[in-house]
């Protein structure tokens, strides 16, 4: 246990670019310039480049590369994927279906198809966090034009029944709904788990490289051939004219690269990290009483620990982790200057105690066994000095102001 | 995002603990977020000699407990009893402004314990 | 003259990113990573490398850094502005100025307003390519919330009265028209010419990184305090609300430091520049007959040089530099597959000739005199050798089908 | 964008010129983009001795006529007459969809180029 030990286990918010991904990025910024929309040949090397990385992402999620269509980021693949569907197909419905523990960039994106004139179904989770398929089944009406359900939550990891809403969307859509559409947040599932669009049954999919160890600034949106999609902004005639701007190269070739890193070592990351995880969570219950796992019994990925402690404040556990080179992320406290408490939390129907102490530990592909002992024995003491410090339950206050 | 101090006094409370007999308590609890403030304080010849806190909740209220106790140990009753959340504040060098309740609940928690010493001034004033 | 030389002189496409930002970018790929929205320290410290690029580009343009607001380059910039005054302020006006020669970013954007019921005015420019301000100051209408109007063409160079402009914009808004909004695409001119928001009198102004030595996938919409406007897509609450995203931190790093350096270098590198250029041009000059200078006679950005050959095609001079390494673009042929000449040459009422034998050389910051030379004398022998490959005019072609 | 056949017949164009006293010549030109071919040909016997292009406009136009006279130096007229624009793509291994009219405009100067000679058979036809 080094005290002055950097251990970086908030990989749901971001990660770091791997080394192999940094080193296929350079070439494209100071040699291989070039914009990727120029005759000659430095922007013809940088077209190539881009479409290299089209196929290591259509390989990853086993797409064709014409299908996938590159974004900024997660935020603007999952707007453009509802509201590029939400614009082309107003005329035939207005109806969407989405899930009450979505991203925020999927539900504030319904929540202004709201205002303007949109139905939304939130369907709600189990109190493992998971979506029932057959309430998204009842849920789809004549109008409903798209599902939106996320393939693995950011805040607890648990991977939504996506084959069987993809299988009741099919079943709709044979019996004549030929507008309704399925869409799926990937954004922390991809690279982590194994995705087959097909088998899926999705239209869309969004993703985003600084997940899965590539820069930030790069994400993917599928959008399977034949799909009408309306634009989230206009300019020259980019990606198929389905994105303008001029083409991220570094950042096309670092996703693309960091793809194919992902699919390659997919199963020994993903057999790594939950075994890491799974050890975290062992421990901390062998030497923590009253803790709970949320998310627990339900299929979640393999990097992710959501952890509530009875009777401590989140972000105090996460400060004191934070004073000893760790970083987690807690679902309790301000994100981002506002102090609501996680609404993924809120719909799993935890109590406010609960929500108040949770910890989100997540692991990346370069997580070591001495970190987790370190992050183990850091938050056993962080939460037994905080409980110690805590008054007696037993003893009354008096209301504050 | 926090001051040193803050994170400091989170990591090394001062003065953490329950005094056993106390001339004084303060229990106070923030309905809206539920941080609490346990203060128990020892007071000889209108002076607080000692003084221990126990507190629950987000980083600042943990530290505002804590600086508070190093204000006041030593101090006379009636200069602690001028103590605004401003000082608490100000010795934790800043606050983030959605957490100024954490100085506030510090405060109510010493005005609660010397309130309920004004209340026993009969025995202490006995005492002397 | 080395037949293996690289003359990269398509800088008004993209630049390559200086070694000292790319140097900047480094740390925050894989050591200083971490969510600049995280609220442990990996988080805070990716915070204050984007707040230290806030300052950089709000010193470049002499703005405060409150009013800065990254995103993903300079399409999405002009959207957020034009699209985000329309939504906030379509209440008071649905009519918008623009000029004939902007870039796509902002005229596919307005024409996709006007589809949606706003009106718009597309003012003509001079022979030499410039917007008239008195046009300008007649076109505002009572309902006008936005004039749109570049501030140097990226075809052209030509740099636009945008003080006179701003000071009409001004009067009317004295006048009481409290909704008019001025915005200016600052894309090619952002690191090349002194910019100060308030001489301009611009409320919002649009730039990109990989324009002026940083990298792609980062630019920046300035956003003047107090102004109301909508948002392009949703999420978290990024960037004071104005854009959500988990922010590119490495590209707003080098996007800071690239305008750090262009702030730093901004007479030095325009004073070799615009040597350069002239040197280029005086040098065809003397040595080809039958060429025109685009925007000659107009204020200049000092890096660009449109030439018109008579008599040859543009893309087979492109062709015929690119097999000597030399990269340049033309207006005349396909761009990104479309067969239109370029709407800028054909506002500037150049003859279709004319606009089949553009060329334009763009410098950048590392542009050598060698590189001048060899590219002078590699484009008056392919200019040369296309003329005397070309049917001698004075015979009768037939028409083919 | 271009293949390097293109690549190359444009920087180094074959059989660039005009042939003096021509058998025949075809010289058409694109009323769309204005590129223009001017192809002369020397025929004895039925065969093409020696032929010559002029060409302006975009690349492949002035590869296509290139690559043209190298496929009819030394053939016959009448399989001369049988090449397609498919022959000329192939030549040239591929060209972007845009320009295929590239190709069309070489194979209507050859045909040009032909009709010309056909309609002065009588002078070839005497000369046998
Ligand atoms: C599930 C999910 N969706 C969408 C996003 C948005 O991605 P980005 O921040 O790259 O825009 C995130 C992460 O922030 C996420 O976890
Ligand atoms: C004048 C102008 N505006 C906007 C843009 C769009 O910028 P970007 O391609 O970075 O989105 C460009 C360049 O492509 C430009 O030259």
């Amino acid at each position: 246990m080094t005290a002055s030990m950097k251990v970086y286990l908030d990989n749901s918010a971001t990660t770091l670019v791997a080394p192999e991904v940094i080193e296929s990025m350079l070439p494209y910024f100071s040699g291989d310039i070039g914009n990727a929309s120029s005759v000659h040949s430095f922007g013809q090397r940088a077209k190539a480049a881009v479409e290299t990385a089209r196929r290591q992402i259509a390989e990853l999620i086993k797409a064709a590369p014409s299908e996938i269509v590159f974004v900024s980021g997660g935020t603007e693949a999952d707007n453009l994927a509802i509201r590029g569907i939400a614009e082309a197909h107003s005329a035939t419905g207005r109806h969407i279906i989405t899930s009450a523990i979505e991203h925020p960039a999927v539900l504030a994106t319904c929540e202004a198809l709201e205002s303007s004139g949109f139905r939304v179904t939130y369907a709600p989770v189990s109190s493992a966090g998971v979506v029932d398929p057959q309430q998204i089944r009842e849920a789809i009406k004549d109008d409903t034009i798209l599902v939106s359900i996320m393939q693995a939550n950011n805040e607890i990891g648990t991977v939504q029944p996506l084959e069987e809403i993809g299988r009741f969307v099919r079943e709709r859509r044979r019996a004549g709904a030929s507008n309704l559409h399925f869409h799926t947040d990937a954004v922390q599932s991809a690279g982590k788990i194994p995705i087959d669009v097909d088998d899926l049954g999705v239209d869309l999919l969004s993703l985003t490289a600084h997940k899965f160890h590539g820069p930030k600034g790069a994400g993917a949106l599928y959008v399977k051939k034949g799909t009408r999609l309306g634009k989230l902004f206009y300019g020259g005639h980019h990606e198929r004219d389905r994105r303008p701007g001029t083409e991220n190269v570094p950042g096309i070739v670092g996703l693309g690269r960091a793809a194919d890193l992902a699919a390659q070592e997919l199963s020994e990351r993903s057999d790594r990290m939950r075994g890491l995880r799974n050890y975290l969570e062992d421990s901390l219950k062998q030497r923590l009483t009253d803790m709970k796992i949320n998310g627990d019994g339900a299929p979640r990925l393999p990097n992710v620990s959501n952890v509530s402690f009875a009777g401590v404040d989140g972000e105090s556990v996460l400060i004191n982790l934070d004073l000893k080179g760790i970083a987690v992320s807690t679902g309790a406290a301000c994100s981002s200057g506002s102090l609501e408490p996680s609404h993924v939390l809120k719909a799993l129907a935890l109590t406010k105690e609960e929500i108040r102490g949770s910890v989100r530990f997540s692991l990346g592909a370069f997580t070591t066994q001495a970190e987790i002992d370190y992050a183990i024995a850091v938050t056993v003491e962080a939460v037994k000095r905080l409980r110690e410090l805590a008054p007696a339950a037993e003893e009354s206050a008096r209301a504050s102001l | 995002m926090y001051t040193k101090e803050v994170e400091d006094h989170l990591a090394n409370p001062r003065n953490a603990g329950e005094l056993i007999e106390p001339s004084g308590t303060g229990d106070v609890v923030n309905q809206v977020c539920n941080d609490r403030i346990r203060l128990t304080l020892h007071i000889v010849d209108g002076v607080i000699t000692d003084a221990k806190f126990k507190a629950s909740g987000c980083p600042p209220t943990v530290a505002a407990a804590s600086v508070l106790t190093t204000l006041i140990i030593g101090q006379e009753i009636e200069r602690a009893a001028q103590l605004s959340r401003n000082d608490v504040i100000a010795a934790l060098v800043r606050l983030p402004p959605a957490k100024i309740h954490s100085a506030v609940l510090a405060i109510e928690a010493l005005q609660g314990a010397l309130d309920c010493i004004n209340n026993r001034e009969e025995v202490s004033g006995a005492k002397k």
